[in-house]
């Protein structure tokens, strides 16, 4: 079967998995995640069978793998849909299958399966584990195969949005996930916040996915075509849309378009305005953060700008200086990547930590976009997902060793609280030196780790690019990174156990650890095929087979920045510099934030995430909520509304009684009763002929007919 | 006079004989009997119309099954005094006049016809009637749609018997 | 050889007696008779016009095979009539079935 | 030579020519000959009753581990000539009430209704009374007097049980005759031809490879139409005294008697011309009177069916019976039926008619096994409920 083909069905297991499980297999939850998990390595396998076909393919970005059918019958023409391997969506299709296939088998150990029900567990809420002859264990999720139905459907989602070869399957995909993401982070409806997040989640990425389907309608208003390569591969078109002026803003429609689609971005990779979302979406359960954002969500903004690269660039050549639309993603970009880390610096829960990094992480690749960086953003894409997924994981696995612990002592503490934590590097080993492994990563720990490879190209090409402010920017950013990485390490890990639920922090289950051991791998090998060739000493070892590969993708391929001394050592300084001093900070840090101190009312305001949810709150929610209670329903519905179909209802109700009383009651009744009447009489005359004797009956009607047959009887005899 | 011939006035005698006794025995089975008879010299009637398909059809439907299911009801309503009491009703007269009237109408009637005196054309010895009659049945520009209706009409009737003469929910429950 | 109309006046023959057999007798069933006595007369002429007229095609006998089926219908839901009558009143005779009078 | 062949055509040609001689109208000599061949056949199938009693007392014998009839003449031969000669040395009753006319004829016209299928029967090529080309109709047809003689003895004798049985056996016979003509149509339908001859003609390879489901459903349904064990409802010694023939003394009881071996051998004959090739065999076309021994040969075997089910199953109750018809075979055959006149549409005329109708008949086998099995298994479950039940509901 030709890999086109077998792209197509790589989406389908987790859909039908999905439906499987909630149909079928709901009762029963070894079924249930046999079928889930068994989905994601089928998808999985398809997906490496394509992504390897694909690798021997010389110059797949000329020709990928494609294939369409007619869809939707649009009127004169017929919408088509299909599947698209390039390049970057080889790749895409790479880290998606494997971290979620990890992920999958992560969420069997992370829902506690094969342990007994917890006796006041509801469904809704988190298991709150079960007495097991005396010692309280963690029982298993109330709605285990519930959960595994929604990450397949969630999957599901992602693979159609990565193997779609037009923006319009794009967005469903999407939209998909956004559905589940609601679905998952309000997964324990049962908590408060719980249900706030996913509320929260669903509207602000609606938010951007409003301006984004715009952008699409937009898209195909101009073109009146959505397909990929259509338009990207296609200089007539890029070039008419970058030189017609849309008459917005004096944005190019390009320009327009491509703002509208990377607003939509916005929303879904949580960058500065609509960023609120994702922190609060730690509510979900562990897998789900992961997901979300590692794995796909996050990532599909990232992927659908990289893969509008060209048309939100339409107009710019390289090395010439930017157009709007990019300088406002660089702008947005590099502004998020700072300001997210800073928050993170002043969190207390680990996953927050690392939600905040994620926001930062995707500001570097936005700006990497921003400034013409193409590569090195999917080249970054790639690396976080991995080392990203590896570090939720790794912070679940650590939340459950503590909640472990936490059963165990039963003192009652905030298992996600770093300050709660501590000295876990004897009890958890493996999870510590994967999470250390990821962190590295995550800060660019020079040469070894993948993050230290992408970040470092990032950094290049805005330095050798000459966009100062946005490489200074990432630079501190970059810093700060590494700082609150150490700082999570080190707090959680190192030094001594602040309380007794880490004191028994234990080891998680194998179904557990592997994934977390796979992906680290990764998390370190993924960095090696982008070593730019010009690298000293080891530049040449391995071939930048990346860089090669992914901007094949492209029509004019970028060549890869020009090396230069001082990126390297600023990335070198601030990633170990960034370290060190987290160490050195959070040493020896108590139950205090040695932070608070040093920093006073900033740090409060970082704790407090610059209070923008405060904000957003007095800005928008509550004049909403204002709106819709004082204006819309007491003046418009209850006065104006209703008060104009009383009269209505009023006026309508006279008008019948005239009718009623002039026309209905004398002339119609008048003439119904007279027909009746008349009937009746003649009924009553006519009665007698009814004998009820069948025979007497049959006697009348012979004789009519004898009297027809008498009729030509006459005619003959006469 | 053919032999052929002596054939049909005598099965034409038997008919009407039969047919004659079954309008005026008082014993209903032996009416049903005479009826059978009937019915039987019809289907010799349609032998010698070189209709045999018909006079088994005759034998099978009329004989075999309408017949006997006279029968059956016969023995069914044994119970009823009518049948020792007076067999016709009060206007037993009319209809006998009506009737002869009807006789000789359609006799004269049909003796004016123009048709009546063309003889019968041989038909070709290889012809299978059955099969054109089973071909004209369901061949869509001759009879397939009557068939189908009159299929529809069994099946109505079918139903409607069972429906009309099983006893009613209330005796059943009753019986249980 | 025999002549049609030989056919007519046994089925004219039939036929009266069937309607004086429909028209006097008082038993339910005995009228079922009679009408069965009719249709065979009926029958009789339509064979006879297909075998002397229209022996090309295959009307007269198509025409007989509905017969027989209306027949068999008119049988079957005739004497269901007549006992399920007869379970409720205890009779058969027509001139004693007179519900729908006035 | 020729003579072997043919030797009943070489014979009737014979008598036609002396016939010829003596200066007869022509009409008279086939009426002469026709009637000949009607005796000859008519007195072989009385005849052949003679053996059949004695038959069926041997092998019934031998199931119920007896010796049967072994005392007049050898094997017992002429046990039946014994009885026949009893019968007819009884006195012959007729109940005062009785309606003697019809009392008298039913008898005969019991005998005279098998008698009649015979005419139909094809014995060898050529050999056949009349060659109908609606011959399978035609036994449908006739079969019908045989309801109607028990109806008649049933109810001229004046007699409860006669009148009960009479009851019975319409019941029984108008039902099972619907089953029986659906899958009389499947071998019309795999032979394309509605006479015997034909049918036999185009059963090259016998038909029950066809559709061995429509040979076992005629089987037992044809059963059924004869009023045998176990469906001898009709004259049930133990709940009616012995059904429509109860007053019936002497030699009417012996034609009815007769009426009965006769018809159930009739069946065989029927299932082998049907099922089983009738006179197919090797050499049958060049000597006739093989055709006629292998014919009789398939004939005996399907009778021998028919006592073996008589003697190893009981009767069954006449719910049992009504819905095993209504609810269960006449079902089954229409779809096979269907099926058949499918499969046949398609596949007629290809080298794979044989496997699929077979295959087609395996299948349909199988479905109504799996209908059977859960419906029984069904009923016995509402037995255990019922059972559980309190048997008089407190008030």
């Amino acid at each position: 079967m030709s890999p086109a083909l077998l792209t197509w069905l790589i989406p389908l297991p987790p859909l039908l998995a999905f439906f499987l499980i909630l149909l079928f297999t709901r009762r029963n939850n070894a079924l249930s995640h046999t079928v889930a998990v068994g989905a994601a390595a089928l998808s999985w396998l398809l997906g490496m069978l394509v992504f390897f076909a694909a690798l021997g393919v010389e110059h797949l970005g000329e020709q990928p793998f494609t294939s369409s059918v007619g869809w939707l019958p649009l009127g004169s023409s017929v919408f088509p849909i299909g599947v698209l391997i390039d390049p970057l969506a080889a790749v895409t299709l790479f880290f998606v299958a494997w971290t979620v296939l990890m992920i999958f088998i992560y969420s069997i150990g992370y829902n506690n399966f094969g342990q007994p029900k917890g006796e006041g567990d509801v469904p809704g809420l988190p298991p709150h584990g079960a007495k097991d002859h005396g010692h309280s264990v963690p029982s298993v999720e109330p709605m285990y195969a519930r959960f595994f139905a929604f990450i397949s459907l969630f999957a599901f989602g992602m693979f159609t949005l990565v193997v779609s070869d037009n923006l319009l399957t794009l967005f469903v995909g999407w939209e998909i996930m956004g559905l589940c993401s609601y679905l998952l982070i309000g997964f324990w409806y049962a908590k408060p916040s719980a249900r706030a997040a996913a509320v929260k989640a669903f509207m602000t990425t609606r938010v951007g996915d409003v301006f984004m389907l715009l952008g699409i309608v937009a898209l195909y208003a101009a073109t009146g075509t959505l397909n990929f390569r259509e338009i990207l591969h296609n200089p007539q078109v890029l070039d008419a849309l970058a030189t017609t002026s849309s008459g917005y803003f004096g944005l190019s429609v390009a320009g327009l378009i491509g703002l509208l689609l990377f607003i939509g971005t916005v929303g879904k990779s949580a960058q500065f305005p609509l960023h609120v979302w994702l922190p609060d979406a730690m509510e979900g359960p562990t897998p789900v953060s992961a997901m979300i954002h590692a794995a796909t969500m996050v990532s599909a903004g990232v992927y659908m700008v990289i893969r509008m690269f060209p048309l939100l660039s339409a107009g710019w050549v390289e090395g010439g200086d930017l157009t709007a639309t990019m300088t406002v993603m660089a702008a947005i970009g590099a502004f998020t990547a700072l300001f997210a880390a800073t928050i993170a610096v002043a969190q207390k829960d680990i996953k927050r930590v690392l939600a905040y990094s994620t926001i930062s992480q995707l500001g570097y690749m936005i700006a990497a976009l921003g400034i013409g960086a193409y590569v090195a953003a999917a080249f970054h894409l790639v690396t976080h997902a991995f080392f990203k997924a590896l570090l939720f994981l790794g912070s679940g696995s650590v939340i459950h060793g503590v909640e472990h612990g936490v059963l165990h002592t039963g003192e009652h503490i905030d298992p996600q609280d770093m300050f709660n934590m501590g000295g876990l590097k004897k009890k958890m080993p493996i999870t510590f030196w994967t999470f250390l492994i990821g962190g590295f990563a995550l800060s660019g720990f020079p040469l070894i780790t993948a993050g230290f490879w992408s970040k470092d190209e990032i950094l290049a090409d805005a330095f050798g690019h000459g966009h100062l402010a946005v490489f200074l920017t990432l630079a501190i950013a970059a810093l700060l990174t590494a700082f609150y990485t150490m700082r999570q390490i080190t707090l959680t890990f190192l030094g001594a156990p602040r309380s007794k639920a880490a004191e028994h922090a234990s080891e998680t289950k194998p179904s557990m650890t592997l994934p977390l051991v796979v992906l680290s791998v990764f998390a370190v090998a993924a960095g090696w095929v982008g070593i730019p060739e010009n690298f000293p000493v080891i530049g040449g070892l391995l071939p930048s087979w990346f860089h090669n590969f992914v901007s094949g993708t492209l029509l004019e391929h970028p060549e890869a920045a020009a090396f230069n001394i001082l990126p390297l050592l600023v990335s070198l300084s601030v990633a170990l510099g960034g370290l060190g001093l987290g160490y050195l900070v959070y040493r020896r840090a108590g139950e205090q934030d040695p932070l608070r101190s040093a920093l006073g009312p900033i740090y409060t305001l970082l704790e407090n995430k610059y209070y923008i949810d405060e904000l957003y709150d007095r800005i928008f929610v509550r004049p909403a909520k204002a709106i819709a209670e004082g204006f819309v329903y007491m003046f418009i519905d209850r006065q104006v509304i209703d008060g104009f179909l009383h009269a209505l209802a009023r006026a309508a109700f006279s008008l019948g009684g005239i009718f009623r009383n002039k026309f209905d009651a004398p002339v119609v009744n008048g003439f119904g009763d007279f027909t009746a009447s008349m009937t009746q009489s003649f009924g009553r005359a006519l009665r007698k002929v009814q004998t009820g004797q069948v025979q007497q009956y049959l006697l009348f009607v012979a004789l009519i007919t004898f009297g027809g047959l008498f009729y030509y009887l006459f005619g003959i005899l006469r | 006079m053919t032999p052929i011939q002596v054939v049909f006035l005598f099965t034409a005698a038997l008919i009407l004989w039969a047919a004659f006794m079954m309008v005026t025995r008082q014993n209903l089975v032996h009416a049903a009997l005479y009826l059978i008879v009937a019915l039987f010299g019809v289907a010799v009637i349609f032998v010698l119309l070189e209709a045999g398909f018909l006079a088994v059809i005759q034998v099978l439907v009329y004989i075999g099954a309408i017949a006997i299911l006279m029968i059956f009801a016969v023995m069914l309503t044994r119970g009823d005094v009518s049948h020792e009491s007076e067999s016709v009703n009060r206007g037993f007269g009319w209809a006998a006049l009506l009737a002869a009237l009807f006789c000789f109408g359609l006799i004269i009637l049909l003796g004016q016809s123009p048709a009546i005196n063309t003889p019968a054309p041989a038909l070709a010895v290889d012809r299978d009637t059955v099969f054109e009659l089973g071909r004209a049945l369901v061949s869509p520009d001759a009879y397939v749609i009557p068939f189908e209706v009159a299929s529809v009409l069994l099946l109505a009737a079918l139903i409607g018997a069972l429906v009309v003469a099983r006893p009613h929910i209330k005796e059943k429950s009753k019986q249980r | 050889m025999i002549p049609l109309s030989w056919y007519l006046t046994l089925a004219a023959g039939l036929f009266s007696f069937g309607l004086y057999g429909v028209l006097a007798r008082k038993n339910a069933i005995a009228i079922l008779m009679g009408v069965e006595l009719m249709l065979n007369a009926v029958n009789i002429n339509l064979v006879a016009f297909w075998r002397y007229l229209t022996s090309d095609s295959m009307n007269g006998q198509a025409f007989a095979v509905m017969v027989f089926a209306v027949a068999a219908a008119e049988v079957a839901v005739g004497l269901a009539l007549v006992i399920s009558v007869y379970r409720r009143r205890k009779t058969v005779s027509a001139d004693e079935i007179n519900l729908m009078k006035w | 030579m020729t003579f072997w062949s043919d030797p009943i055509g070489v014979i009737g040609r014979l008598i036609v020519d002396l016939l010829a001689r003596l200066h007869l109208p022509p009409n008279l000599i086939t009426f002469i000959s026709t009637l000949l061949g009607v005796v000859i056949v008519a007195s072989f199938g009385l005849i052949l009753v003679i053996f059949l009693i004695w038959l069926e007392r041997k092998v019934a014998a031998r199931f119920q581990d007896r010796l049967g009839p072994n005392r007049a003449g050898p094997y017992g031969l002429l046990q039946t000539f014994a009885d026949i000669i009893k019968l007819i040395t009884k006195e012959d009753i007729i109940p005062a009430k009785a309606d003697k006319l019809i009392f008298n004829i039913a008898p005969i016209l019991s005998v005279v209704a098998v008698l009649l299928i015979w005419a139909v029967v094809p014995f060898a090529p050529g050999w056949i009374g009349t060659d109908l080309n609606v011959g399978v109709l035609y036994i449908a047809a006739v079969g019908s007097f045989g309801i109607l003689s028990i109806l008649m003895a049933g109810w001229s004798s004046n007699n409860k049980y006669a009148l009960l049985g009479a009851f019975r056996a319409v019941a029984q016979l108008i039902s099972y005759e619907v089953p029986m003509l659906i899958t009389l149509l499947v071998p019309v339908l795999l032979a394309r031809s509605m006479g015997l001859m034909q049918v036999v003609e185009n059963q090259s390879t016998w038909f029950i490879l066809f559709a061995p489901l429509a040979g076992v459903i005629f089987m037992v349904s044809s059963i059924a139409e004869v009023g045998r064990t176990p469906f001898d409802l009709l004259e049930a010694e133990s709940e009616i005294v012995a059904g429509y023939h109860t007053e019936y003394t002497g030699m009417k009881f012996g034609l009815f008697f007769a009426g009965e071996f006769l018809h159930a051998f009739t069946v065989g004959v029927l299932f082998a011309i049907l099922f089983l090739g009738g006179w197919r065999g090797p050499g049958a076309e060049q000597f006739r009177v093989l055709g006629v021994i292998y014919l009789m040969a398939k004939a005996f075997f399907g009778y021998f069916i028919v006592m073996w089910v008589r003697s190893t199953l009981p009767r069954i109750r006449i719910d049992h019976m009504l819905s095993f018809n209504w609810k269960f075979l006449t079902p089954l055959a229409l779809a096979l039926l269907i099926v058949t006149a499918i499969l046949e549409k398609i596949y007629g005329d290809t080298a794979l008619r044989l496997p699929v109708l077979l295959i087609g008949n395996l299948i349909i086998f199988l479905l109504s096994w799996v209908a059977l099995r859960t419906a029984s298994r069904r009923q016995r479950r509402e037995l255990r409920e019922f059972k559980k039940r309190p048997v008089a509901k407190p008030a």
